[in-house]
């Protein structure tokens, strides 16, 4: 079958599936998830053909792609000298986009399989389905885009869709509200982008991404009527939007009012990630604006750490799993503005599995004991539901960064690539922040799992485990949180070496080389040989050594029940350690009151600004035309006073003019 | 008695207008023909004044008469005596039928002040003194550029004129006395239509 | 007099005949209203015919006191078409109120006689007194419905302000036939040029004569601040006479302003320019201004009709600036005016038929669905009248603006500025022509009044004056070619 | 003096004034009837005196005058007419009460 | 398609556009009122599929108008019947004729009474709509655009809301100063062209003819300043460009729906149009002298327009003001003088049409039921009338530009384009796509979403979902949407020689060195009025208090 049937097909699917369902879905209640899930599993296939064949080069592959145009889009020619502004909707498929492709469809498939039991009770069923499918649609064309433009679109679209997941139960005022929230504080990136956009057109003269990179990262910087790094700033801003970094976080935690097959697929695995995507997709302008990358590199970690510390004392366990999403999206920032492209996407891939997992689980918890998400009204879940406690825990460890597991292997050579880079700072709270993910992942493991059930009585003996539909897909997400890791890594470090393998790229790495290679050199990254024993094997030891404090102290606050290790939870233990820190433990429990900053700024003053500009919209403006108006009409009725109805007046005003009459013909005939 | 009062007030009213004819005919360099005119200019004015001032309507009826005697005496002077002979016919007979209307209609012969004169009387004095010193500026301004002596026009020429060169004037006049006799007629004509409440 | 003479002023004398015959008619049949109406139209008719047969060649009569030309013949169909319409519209208004239909056709037509010399006028004189006999008998319509407080109450009102601004006029004449010494429109003409030529001061005398006559012509075409009598006499008369009332005598003194200013004192219409100019803004603008407030429509209707009075002056300030498209432009609002003021007044009747109906706002309300088709009519007219395209008024508001425009890009500023206020008026004038509509059709009667029967002269009537204000608009050719060649005809080459 | 154009025209402007200040300032219908009498007088009295000055206008001065007064009767027989039919209405002479229709 | 284009060549299928709706309104005005519906909706649909021939009739390659007719009218001064068309006005024609029979359709059920004259002023309006977009003549092209005004003001006047007499007149007398000064301006140029002309009149009212004129410097600089400046009133009222837009909201909030769609679909557009073809192509130079004034006036149409729509209780009034914050869009793109930019307000034009007047139906559908457009009564109508919020949704994602719906694409060529020009002015209006969003959702978040409101279950079982007929009006407009969010090219292609047109008379053109001290006098006048209007202030028209902040869509969830 030709690839250019192929890759449109891995969209189209989709969209059938969501055209039809939203058509007739209603009507095939129950039934409703057939189709779309069909057609995810069809075009995860579809994908998978165009993952082997472009990461293997072969034909119609390059080394750097192919690309697919399905119509002119935009056909608006330039007249007097104007460039030519004319967009091809079209495809573009090369390495970074076939690792995208694996996350999205992969897990997109999973998460739509596990729907199927997790929403099977809801009215809105076959909606539900109708806007996964829409976005899946919205995500691949945001992978698959080969013009900025296009990427615009999509970027908006996957925005549409996650309005309507998070407003999925619309009822709920809390999720209405949480769904315009998203997508406006979406588009305060996205004005960025689209500015970035044009900036891009107009000094490159093309939207085609390749082309216009092509000429970014070649010529000159003084050469563009507007300056590289004001072009990346905007793309960037973008990107900040979409993957909530810090200071447009504030949207993701309250998206996890949506259904938690949402959060788990959109708000965790893929859709904020596109800001990572994007910015690994245009490393060559960051590239040519290095001092944008150190930008990037701060907002990332300062996300990093400002969310960790907030998680630490969420009580919502999704909102908890929200707030580690932005400290890992955080991590992959920094990773791409200490210039480890590699590393970002790596990252991107095992966070995007396991936080998938841990989402999931979270999920087949909360169904467990009854839509409650607060964790202090769990606890002992252990023993009840034991397959989504052993999966949970295995996402922990990953996330953790504790080894073997994937995300080990990721977030290390994040830190590792930020000391070797040059940025001691990242690194070092990086590891800070490492510390605080152990420690609240086994915090929310002790306290839903562990220890004594805190679940009400009429709930308590309720308790089930999910589905086979449900934990199917945990497991299948478990695996590659396993083993992802070792195998993108493999046979480069760190594991490489360790087995005395020296001096080999890992998979992942080899694959992205002909993406970022260009980058690197112009950055000046030169990838030194590793030495295990020697600074990385130090930094190894460091990540390493920091992920298990993190899991100990969560393990002496909130106890542990691993078969031989147990340890009872304390309480007045966490009391004392909250009071040593009051205002650090406020600040993380109000979320550095960013909300109420918020509602200061646009709440406040925006809605006394809006109400200023309509008062003087009616008063002035429209009272100036109607004032207008009204002298008139007020000068009629003193003019009218003159019709006395007397004659005698009448006549004497008669007589007046005559006299002026007279009077001016003097004048005039004597001024001739 | 009253005849009395009747006879001084006419002294009084001859000494009015005698006297400035007797200045002029003294201050004036003598001409008989000045003094003449003053008297009838004196007498046309004060009547002309008493005609706006009277309140008794007749009396302001007579001396309109009075007034428009003394004009034909000027149109004499000024050698038409066809246009004088005009006034004295058309005049008293229109003005005596005038005031017959007068007396008719006005139950009242006099009133008050306030019944007579409009609140607005001094501005239209003002106006009326303004309007005389424009029109006696203009006349003393202005040097008439083909005045000649002051000639005797003959009646001939004037009856050529009438029947010549103005005999379309002439007729359309008569048309205008027919249109305004017939109309006045009509409204004046008193019948009780089937009246209904005013209609704007 | 000549024969030859006979036959130039056969027009005039037929009209005067048709007035007598008329009057004949009624004393033999008294009360025959459909004879009287036969024998005024009928007659008119005739008087049109002679009119146009006599206007092929022009000529002049009795020594120059009459003349006849392009515009003669123009406005003496203009009059003569008002006085038609307007004996059309009378029946319907005046039968229900026990108004005898034959004194009315009689005075009118005297009216009409008077109007027609004024158009022919070659002396001073024959103009005075053609004045008077359109004027005369105007008095008398006004107060036409006697026994009507309000209709006296105009007559007397506008009776006293006329003559006593005949007066005004009067004097004024007596000073440029003095300065002159003649009367006849063309020598008073060739002896002003050969006083203006010189470019020194003009005499006092001759200024304050212009003075007395602009006043007491202003006054006719109640131009501001003349216009007093307008509003009551309007209000007052019955509504058919204020129909004439609102065109005729409108017409007739502008015709007058042709004769007097645009030929006779052509040589100083640099003097006169400037005035005209001031009038005009004042015209139409205070017209304007006071006809928003109007709540009785008749009175608005006043109103408005000075404020187009103040249009006109603005394309006779246009010819007196240099542009003889002004001219034109006066001739032609002159013509669409008659058509559509007619036909609004002409609603007004037919609605007033029904006797005890006054002409307050709150009778057109819900007019709409009571009569669509009166309504539809009347909001033609009403729009034609605010100058909304594709109608007469719109295209004779075009006419003078366009003149005006010229002259200010000749050079003239002052008729740059007349130009803006007119449209500005034309726009606020809008607001009270609306009104009108709002009232028909987006308010509802207080009181359900079963529909009335018309007279068939009456929808006649309105139906010529729909055909004719739509025509003047859509197909304006013919209408401008016969006004250029009147406006040819005394124009100064 | 009595030679002088001048003097006429000025009598007849003050014989207008007069019958102006009248027109203005008296209420009585039938006493500005007379006013206006009084100023169409006065412009007869320029015309004759034009007339009998300027030799163009010699007669014609007479005849305009003539005419003008049968003007000025006509319009008296209108005036008076009218008159009589608003008393017939109002029942009071004075015309600044006729005031039912202003503004 | 040359097929229907030698078939058309020959007929005055022009006029037959233009007067087919004459002719169904003269007939309708004789038939039984029963038949008034149905006739209507067959006249506007034939003259939708005549325009339709047209368009296939329509050589998009050829530049120059098309399809001409040309009748000496008033030969006395060369005004003639002249009509043609070319891709601008095709797209506008094309506009008109469907929302035409859109709105007809729509007022099948709303209006019950006196429905004979409406559909009569509806098809006399839509002749005036379509002659303003075909004439050629600038005399003719003044007619045709005061025709539209009467129509309008019976419509909303007759069948508008309880405040109908007050908007339909501020409506009217505000367009008629504009025109009015407009009319002077056009025999101004008229005059002028003719004084250069040795007096002939021939051609002094022929666009094409007076273009040419003017491509040669034929109109003064004065000339030009004075007559650009009484056409930019009289279009920038119609837009309605800030600060002469406040006739707008009451004009949509009394006005019956199809009144609204027409007057947002169609009546804005006239300005638009106007500007394009008359205003910039007769005087470029003073359109390049202006052109910065009239940016700044844009921007703040764009930005202000968002504000004040973020507040408004009323939906309509939401949407009116929505519309002049679109519309500023068109008017910064025109007078950016770039290609992209123009093609983007063109775009531009037909969209809003198309969204605007889809949401004027959806918010008619709901007022049918609810006899309301408070914002604040509603809620929860997702749950009550689900079809109708997804209808609406779609169409309030339209309008805030969703990427792949037709509203996007022209939003984002007017900025592309505007940013090349002038990167800062591209800058500012950028910002608008957070507040469309804003205000939009944040409406649509209250009516649609959370518990149904009292007094929507008050209703019962009147509040029914939207109905097939609404489907029908709706469902078109959807489709459009669709096609010309992914297939903007339709229109884009059509465009080409007008903008090659637009941009070639500018390029004609040089800027006009304007004396500081009549622009300080302009900014005088502007802030002495309000100074005087702020002087004049009544209690009740106290500024709002800082405190009073509504609570804007950004505020924490839950």
């Amino acid at each position: 079958m030709s690839f250019d049937l192929l890759i449109p097909l891995i969209v189209a699917l989709p969209l059938a599936g969501f055209v039809i369902t939203a058509a007739i879905g209603r009507r095939l209640g129950k039934q409703a998830h057939w189709i779309p899930v069909g057609a995810v599993v069809l075009s995860w296939l579809a994908a998978m053909g165009v993952v082997v064949a472009a990461l293997t080069n072969q034909a119609p592959f390059a080394e750097n792609g192919y690309g697919v145009t399905l119509w002119q889009w935009i056909p608006a020619p330039g007249v007097n000298g104007a460039p030519d502004f004319v967009i091809n909707a079209g495809f573009f498929v090369d390495h970074l986009t076939a690792v995208l492709l694996i996350v999205v469809t992969t897990i997109g498939m999973l998460v739509h399989v596990y729907s199927i039991g997790y929403m099977a009770h809801d009215a809105g069923y076959w909606r539900f389905f109708a806007y996964l499918n829409l976005f899946m649609v919205s995500m691949l064309i945001l992978v698959l885009a080969d013009s900025w433009l296009v990427l615009f679109v999509a970027w908006e679209l996957v925005g549409l869709s996650s309005y309507l997941l998070i407003g999925f139960w619309y009822r709920k005022q809390s999720a209405a509200l949480a769904s315009k929230k998203a997508f406006i504080v979406n588009r305060v990136g996205d004005v960025g982008f689209a500015l970035g956009i044009m900036a891009i057109f107009l000094d490159t003269h093309t939207l085609s991404i390749h082309d216009s990179l092509g000429v970014l990262s070649s010529q000159t910087l003084a050469a563009f009527p507007i300056p590289v790094w004001l072009v990346a700033l905007g793309v960037f801003a973008g990107a900040v939007g979409k993957s909530a970094q810090f200071p447009l976080h504030v949207w993701l935690p309250d998206a996890m009012e949506g259904p938690t097959p949402v959060s788990a697929l959109i708000h965790a695995a893929t859709m904020v990630n596109a800001g990572v995507y994007m910015i690994a997709r245009a490393n060559p302008l960051f590239a040519a604006a290095p001092e944008v990358m150190t930008v990037v590199a701060a907002i990332g970690i300062f996300t990093a750490i400002l969310a960790a510390s907030i998680a630490m004392t969420q009580t919502d366990i999704k909102r908890v799993l929200a707030y580690s999403t932005l400290s890992q999206l955080g991590y992959m920032f920094a990773s791409l503005g200490v210039g480890a492209f590699t590393a970002a996407i790596f990252h991107l891939m095992t966070h995007g599995f396991f936080k998938g997992l841990l989402f999931l689980d979270s999920g087949s918890v909360i169904h467990a004991v009854h839509e409650e998400q607060d964790m202090r009204r769990m606890g002992g879940l252990g023993r009840r539901i034991p397959q989504t406690y052993a999966t949970m825990v295995i996402g922990a460890v990953a996330i953790s960064g504790i080894p073997p597991l994937a995300g080990f292997f990721s977030k290390d050579e994040i830190l590792g690539e930020a000391w070797k880079n040059g940025f001691a700072w990242v690194w070092a709270i990086g590891l800070i922040v490492a510390v605080m993910t152990a420690f609240y992942m086994f915090r929310l493991i002790g306290l839903t799992f562990w220890g004594k059930s805190r679940v009400n009585s009429e709930v308590e003996p309720k308790i089930h485990e999910s589905p086979s539909v449900m934990t199917v897909p945990l497991w299948l997400l478990a695996i590659p949180s396993v083993v992802l890791g070792a195998i993108l890594s493999w046979p480069g470090p760190p594991l490489g070496p360790l087995l005395g393998q020296n001096d080999q790229t890992g998979l992942l790495a080899g694959w992205l080389e002909p993406v970022f290679a260009g980058a690197q050199q112009q950055l000046g990254r030169s990838e030194a040989s590793f030495q295990l024993f020697g600074i990385d094997g130090a930094l190894l030891g460091a990540s390493i050594a920091v992920a298990v404090i993190g899991v100990l102290i969560a393990w002496r606050l909130f106890g542990v029940e691993l078969g031989p290790i147990r340890a009872g939870q304390r309480p007045e233990r966490v009391k004392a350690l909250t009071a040593r820190v009051p205002f650090l433990y406020r600040a993380s429990l109000n979320k550095w009151w960013f909300d109420d900053l918020n509602n200061l700024l646009f709440v406040v003053i925006g809605g006394w600004v809006a109400n200023g500009a309509a008062w003087f919209d009616r008063v002035v403006v429209d009272g100036i035309v109607n004032g207008i108006g009204g002298v008139t009409r007020r000068a009629g009725a003193d003019l009218a006073r003159v019709q006395t109805g007397r004659v005698q007046n009448y006549a004497l005003g008669i007589a007046l003019g005559l006299i002026v009459m007279a009077g001016s013909y003097f004048v005039i005939a004597g001024g001739r | 008695m009253r005849a009395w009062l009747y006879l001084i007030a006419a002294a009084v009213a001859v000494g009015i207008v005698v006297t400035p004819a007797i200045l002029v005919f003294i201050f004036g360099g003598g001409s008989f023909d000045d003094a003449l005119l003053a008297a009838f200019a004196t007498l046309m004015l004060v009547a002309a004044l008493a005609v706006v001032s009277m309140r008794d309507i007749i009396r302001c009826g007579l001396a309109m008469i009075v007034c428009f005697i003394a004009l034909a005496g000027i149109y004499v002077q000024l050698e038409a005596p066809l246009v004088a002979a005009a006034q004295v016919i058309v005049y008293i007979g229109a003005i005596s039928v005038l005031v017959l209307f007068a007396i008719m209609l006005t139950q009242t012969k006099s009133g008050s002040a306030r019944l007579t004169f409009q609140t607005q009387a001094r501005w239209g004095a003002l106006a009326a003194v303004v309007l005389l010193i424009l029109v006696s500026l203009a006349v003393y301004g202005t040097i008439w550029p083909n005045a000649g002596p002051r000639q005797p026009a003959a009646t001939e020429a004037i009856a050529t004129f009438l029947f010549h060169d103005y005999v379309l004037p002439f007729e359309v006049v008569s048309v205008l006395l027919l249109a305004a006799v017939i109309g006045g007629v009509f409204l004046a004509k008193r019948e009780d239509i089937t009246g209904e409440e005013p209609t704007l | 007099m000549t024969t030859q003479d006979l036959q130039t002023i056969a027009p005039f004398a037929l009209a005067v005949l048709l007035a007598v015959a008329v009057l004949v008619v009624d004393l033999i049949r008294p009360g025959d209203r459909n004879g009287v109406l036969a024998v005024s139209l009928i007659g008119l008719g005739i008087v049109a015919a002679a009119t146009v047969i006599v206007g092929q060649t022009p000529a002049t009569a009795f020594a120059g006191g009459y003349t006849v030309d392009a515009l003669t013949t123009f406005l003496d169909l203009v009059f003569i078409g008002i006085v038609a319409f307007t004996i059309a519209f009378a029946p319907d208004y005046l039968d229900p109120r026990g108004l005898p239909l034959a004194e009315f056709s009689v005075v009118l037509i005297f009216a009409m006689t008077g109007a027609m010399l004024i158009s022919a006028a070659g002396d001073l004189l024959v103009l005075f007194i053609a004045l008077e006999l359109m004027v005369l008998p105007g008095y008398l319509l006004a107060g036409y419905h006697k026994t009507d407080g309000y209709s006296t109450e105009g007559a007397i009102k506008y009776f006293l302000l006329g003559s006593f601004s005949s007066a005004i006029f009067l004097f004024g004449l007596a000073f440029v036939w003095g300065m002159t010494g003649t009367t006849n429109i063309a020598s008073i003409a060739s002896n002003l040029q050969a006083i203006a030529s010189g470019g020194a001061p003009l005499s006092p005398g001759l200024a304050l004569g212009l003075g007395f006559m602009t006043t007491g012509v202003a006054f006719k075409i109640a131009a501001v601040p003349f216009h007093y009598w307008t509003p009551d006499a309007y209000q007052g008369s019955p509504t058919p006479v204020t129909g004439y009332l609102s065109v005729g005598p409108k017409v007739g003194a502008f015709a007058l302003i042709l004769r007097l200013f645009v030929v006779a004192l052509y040589p100083l219409r640099a003097d006169w320019l400037q005035v005209v100019v001031v009038l005009a803004f004042l015209t139409m603008t205070l017209g304007n201004l006071v006809a928003l407030g109007q709540t009785n429509v008749k009175r608005m209707l006043g109103y408005s009709s000075i404020a187009h009075t103040g249009y006109m002056l603005v394309g006779l300030a246009a010819y007196a600036a240099g542009r003889v498209e002004g001219l034109q432009g006066l001739l032609y609002y002159g013509a669409a005016y008659s058509a559509m003021n007619l036909g609004a007044f002409a609603v007004i009747a037919a609605l007033q038929k029904r006797a005890g109906v006054t002409s307050n706002l709150e009778t057109f309300a819900g007019l709409g669905r009571r009569e669509p088709w009166l309504g539809v009519l009347m909001t033609l007219f009403l729009l034609s009248l605010t100058g909304i395209p594709p109608t007469a008024g719109f295209f004779a508001k075009a006419y003078v603006i366009l003149a005006a425009v010229q002259a200010a890009q000749a050079g003239n500023a002052a008729l740059g500025v007349l130009a803006v206020a007119a449209v500005l008026n034309a726009a606020a004038a809008a607001f009270y022509y609306l009104r009108v509509v709002v009232y028909m059709f987006m308010r509802e009667p207080q009181s359900e009044q079963p529909a009335l029967r018309h007279g068939r002269l009456m929808w006649a009537g309105l139906a010529g004056a729909t055909i004719l204000t739509i025509l003047f608009g859509v197909a304006p050719g013919t209408l401008l070619d016969i006004v250029s060649s009147a406006a040819r005809a005394i124009a100064a080459s | 003096m009595a030679d002088q154009l001048n003097t006429y025209l000025t009598l007849s402007g003050a014989l207008f004034a007069i019958g102006t200040f009248g027109f203005l300032a008296r209420r009585n219908a039938i006493s500005m009837l007379m006013s206006i009498e009084l100023m169409l007088n006065a412009v007869n009295l320029a015309i004759v005196s034009f007339g009998a000055f300027i030799p163009q206008l010699q007669g014609r001065g007479a005849v305009i005058a003539l005419l003008v007064l049968a003007v000025a009767a006509a319009e008296a027989t209108v005036g008076l007419s009218i008159v009589i039919a608003i008393y017939r209405n109002r029942r009071t002479p004075l015309v600044d009460e006729y005031d039912a229709m202003r503004r | 398609m040359t097929g229907i284009a030698s078939a058309l060549q020959g007929l005055p299928i022009l006029s037959v556009v233009i007067f087919l709706p004459l002719v169904g309104a003269v007939i309708l005005a004789f038939a039984p009122a029963r038949w008034a519906r149905s006739l209507a909706l067959a006249t506007a649909l034939l003259t939708w599929l005549v325009s339709l021939a047209i368009a296939a009739g329509f050589g998009a390659a050829a530049t120059g108008f098309q399809f001409k007719e040309e009748l000496s009218w008033i030969p006395l001064f060369g005004i003639e019947y002249k009509l043609g068309i070319d891709g601008l006005s095709l797209a506008m024609v094309v506009l008109t004729t469907t929302l035409t029979w859109i709105s007809i359709l729509a007022s099948f059920r709303p209006i019950q009474t006196r429905i004979k004259e409406y559909m009569v002023s509806f098809l006399i309006l839509e002749v005036g709509m379509t002659g303003v977009f075909l004439a050629l003549d600038t005399f003719l092209f003044y007619i045709f655009w005061e025709v539209v005004l009467v129509p309008m003001y019976l419509i909303i006047g007759i069948w508008g809301g309880s405040n109908r007499i007050y908007a339909t007149i501020k409506f009217v007398l505000y367009t008629l100063v504009g025109s009015l000064l407009m009319l002077v301006a056009i025999l101004a140029t008229a005059f002028t062209f003719q004084a250069a002309h040795g007096g002939s009149w021939t051609g002094a009212f022929d666009f094409e003819v007076l273009r040419q004129f003017a491509g040669t410097g034929g109109f003064s600089d004065t000339l030009q300043l004075l007559a650009f400046a009484a056409f930019f009133l009289a279009f920038a009222i119609k837009v309605p460009m800030f600060p002469f837009h406040t006739w707008l909201p009451d004009a949509h909030v009394e006005a019956p729906t199809a009144g609204s769609v027409i007057l947002a679909g169609v009546l804005l557009k006239l300005g638009g149009y106007g500007l394009i073809r008359f205003a910039v192509q007769l005087f470029p130079s003073a359109a390049l002298t202006y052109a910065p004034l009239i940016i700044v006036l844009s921007l703040i149409a764009i930005i202000y327009g968002a504000l004040v729509a973020l507040v408004q209780p009323d939906l309509k009034k939401l949407v009116a003001y929505s519309s002049v914050s679109h519309m500023g869009f068109v008017t910064l793109g025109l007078f950016a003088f770039q290609s992209q930019a123009l093609a983007g307000a063109m775009l531009q034009m037909v969209n809003h049409g198309l969204i605007t007047g889809a949401l004027f139906l959806c918010v008619g559908v709901i007022y049918e039921r609810t006899h309301d457009r408070t914002i604040a009564k509603m809620g929860g109508l997702a749950a009550l009338t689900p079809i109708w919020v997804t209808t609406f949704g779609f169409f309030i994602f339209a309008s805030a530009g969703l990427p792949g719906l037709s509203g996007f694409v022209g939003e984002f060529l007017t900025l592309v384009g505007t940013f090349q020009a002038n990167p800062w002015a591209a800058a500012v209006a950028t910002i608008v796509m957070i507040l469309a969003a804003t205000y939009l959702l944040w409406m649509f978040q209250r009516i649609a979403f959370g518990e149904p409101s009292a007094f929507l279950l008050g209703l019962g079982h009147h509040l029914t979902d939207i109905s097939a007929t609404e489907v029908l009006t709706l469902a078109p407009l959807g489709a459009m949407v669709v096609a010309f969010g992914f297939f903007p090219g339709l229109f884009l292609n059509l465009f080409q020689a007008p903008i090659a047109d637009t941009l070639n008379a500018v390029k004609s053109g040089h800027v006009i060195a304007i004396d500081p001290a009549i622009v300080a006098i302009g900014i005088g006048i502007v802030v002495a009025a309000v100074v005087i209007r702020l002087l004049s202030l009544r209690p009740s028209e106290a500024p709002p208090a800082p405190s009073t902040g509504v609570p804007v869509p950004a505020e924490g969830a839950g």
